[in-house]
């Protein structure tokens, strides 16, 4: 086994990770516009202009139709694959007074109650959900 | 002469810092993590343990650095800092008072001894620095200790490898040895241990593996700092790679450690908390093999 | 494969852009300078010289970065980048176009090869970068290159070393050569040659030593990059200390250089004009030790 | 000769210059908000507000007294010794109209043309003041 020779080896492992999108250039470059959206929700007197009127908040930032419709929809699973990042998305959810809980829960499929049961009892296994290619 | 008397590693999951401040932090479902750093609160309040200055390593969630500007190692030089504003309003705890001197001596330091870092005057600072505080401190009516913010990115890949961390570690260590005032100096890495916080993979924790890495912050052993990152996304969700600040805080203890204390519970919300005391027992750490003019080479060619 | 086809060195002084914008290039004092530059926008223009991307090195006077925020390294990742006002209103001159894709992967190169960057996505550019576009191609309508701003700290001590330059130009080097794309890219090193801009000593100038500065960075020799900072200093003024960029272009040419050009000339303004264009000879750059993952330890501990 | 082996011994030597104020970290601290005042300038609508009313711009940023004044009288050697970066006042001489060299000529005890002749005849020599100790 031999380590990446080089940011191409590097990222392409990232590919297979089931169920994860890594935060990296690319997306960063696909999202910009998003994430930066997302992180003006950090100042009060945006957080209330865009709980007034969503739809033209956002077309106040260039961004694509479908990123806007994902973030009105509240789509995270979709953010994330338009070049959303979490900690950038956090600032909409914290918006609409959801916990990490909550919001993260929406992206796995479970209910709110079960994902908080699977994290009670220990969280999920990395069983089976290290490598696609590997299944390990 | 400066000296770093301990490391403190723990997770800075922002719930923590809510269930603090709304008096949450005894309840059924926070006892069991908060009770677990009732050790430390009593050990650092000793005299001869409290620091003078912490030097705290963490990641900036979005709050300080937009997408404009990603520093890799970001180095706090301000007199203070203010607690951000992450989307509900900033947390009501003490402002954060920096160490100016110090934090600037390291920094001089840290670029000749060929670290990249960015300096910072001002800026906020988020729950990835105040958590920490709460959880080792409680509410004071001010932090008990001076704090040099230092700010890793760990959000955009790539974030700095295992290995050059536990090197900014080493280069700390000589930074404040050189330093001429009396301090007692604690390092805390902050962040993990094992979440994902995104994608249909979301909640995973890997106890197994988090206590391999509590493990292997005891000892001699240097094992942690050549695990590549690719290894942490596996294991420990995507946001798991928050452990390689942890390594920061080891690499500044020196040769060798001993645990004082350690702590590990599942869950805080969607993340394994894990919190260890270190005490340096042989705080060696190799020279700098790269101090401006400081080599042969560099004198022959004058 | 990009690939590096030749690095620029020159001075970039803000009266140059000032000449250049009023039509007085061509004027007693001028002349003197610009005409040193004939041979390479003769150069440049042709086809097999053009580069398609400039990574372009140079130091901001206090235009974007303020006391705020000191990167030591910042590689501008952005779409483009306006002309900043630096207090008499921003320069005429076209936007500077960037190319994204090769600057993301660069910078994701360089962290993983241990180099600490800043990763900037909007910033203004001030006469460091502007002027050396001027010198090179005149007044187009637009830069015939896109361009890769890449930003040192010159201005608050310590800048980072000579050695620690060369080394990222050698990091750079081999990130160009794993990106897939065939390109054409120069790198420039900006800024210097001996000058002090300030206090009693204001004025100094130190040809001979620049002559030697301008032989070092022909050839095989690697004797500049352990020039410590204290002799830029004493020996080409506070300002003087610029030259350390050029550092970072010697470096990505890799092991042995020749000379196309070769221009020096006082004064201009307070400043020593330098300016060289350098072929690679033997591009070889010593393979990474520590890229993430890519040696045997790391292999060991996983 | 050994080189400096850490920071202290890296910046003594710096005091060993004649007539040259290195702009390190004490200097850096000293000099905060008058180099911050002065970036302020590269705004046109703080120039316009400067010009205005000098002394009423300057009251808005936590400065001592002495650089108050020293911003002021336009004395640039005493800006430089309260903590001033040139690149950041330049932004001050550049208001007023002024170039690099007739602004650096006032530091140097020359009237601008005196000074702009030694510029013509090859710069100052560098003989004799590189270090104030070894007088070389
Ligand atoms: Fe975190
Ligand atoms: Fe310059």
């Amino acid at each position: 086994m031999t380590g990446p020779k080089d940011i191409h080896e590097y990222l392409g492992a990232f590919d297979d990770i089931p169920g994860t999108r890594v935060y990296t250039a690319a997306r960063a470059r696909q999202g910009y516009h998003l994430n930066q959206f997302a992180m003006s929700l950090m100042k009060a007197e945006n957080r209330a202009r865009w709980l007034a009127d969503e739809r033209a908040y956002l077309d106040e930032w260039p961004m694509s139709q479908e990123q806007k419709d994902a973030v009105l929809a509240r789509d995270y699973n979709r953010l994330l694959d338009l070049g959303g990042n979490i900690y950038f998305l956090s600032k909409v959810f914290s918006t609409d007074g959801l916990s990490f809980v909550q919001a993260v829960s929406t992206m796995t499929g479970m209910n709110v109650d079960e994902y908080k049961a699977m994290m009670d009892a220990g969280g999920r296994s990395p069983k089976g959900v290290r490598s696609i290619k590997e299944s390990y | 002469m400066a000296r770093i008397t301990a490391g403190i590693a723990s997770s800075h999951v922002p719930l923590l810092g809510v269930a603090a401040d709304t008096g949450k932090d005894r309840d059924a479902y926070f006892d069991p993590i908060f009770a677990g750093y009732d050790w430390t609160r009593e050990w650092i309040a000793k005299p001869e343990n409290k620091p003078d200055v912490v030097i705290l390593v963490y990641n900036d969630h979005a709050s300080a650095f937009d997408m404009k500007i990603i520093p890799t190692f970001a180095i706090g030089c301000g007199e203070r800092y203010k607690p951000a504003d992450e989307g509900w309003g900033p947390r009501q705890v003490p402002d954060v008072e920096g160490h100016p001197d110090l934090a600037w001596h390291i920094a001089q330091s840290l670029v000749l001894d060929e670290f990249d870092m960015t300096i910072i005057n001002e800026m906020d600072v988020d729950h990835g620095l105040t958590v920490p505080l709460t959880m080792m401190y409680g509410a004071p009516e001010a932090w008990p200790a001076k704090v040099i913010p230092l700010a890793v990115n760990v959000v955009t890949y790539p974030p700095p490898s295992g290995n050059r961390c536990w090197a900014l570690g080493e280069a700390i260590a000589r930074a404040v040895q050189s330093y001429g005032e009396d301090l007692k100096v604690h390092v805390w890495g902050t962040g993990g241990m094992s979440h994902q916080l995104q994608g249909q993979r979301a909640g995973l924790i890997n106890a197994e593996w988090d206590n391999m890495f509590l493990d292997g912050m005891v000892g001699d052993t240097q094992a942690l700092r050549f695990i590549p990152h690719i290894e942490y996304l596996r294991e420990t969700g995507s946001e798991g790679i928050e452990m390689v600040m942890w390594l920061i805080m080891r690499g500044a203890l020196g040769r060798e450690t001993k645990a004082l204390h350690r702590h590990y519970h599942v869950p805080c919300s969607n993340t394994a908390i894990g919190h260890i005391v270190l005490e340096p027992v042989d705080g060696t750490v190799p020279p700098s093999p790269t101090l401006e003019g400081n080599n042969g080479a560099a004198q022959a060619a004058i």
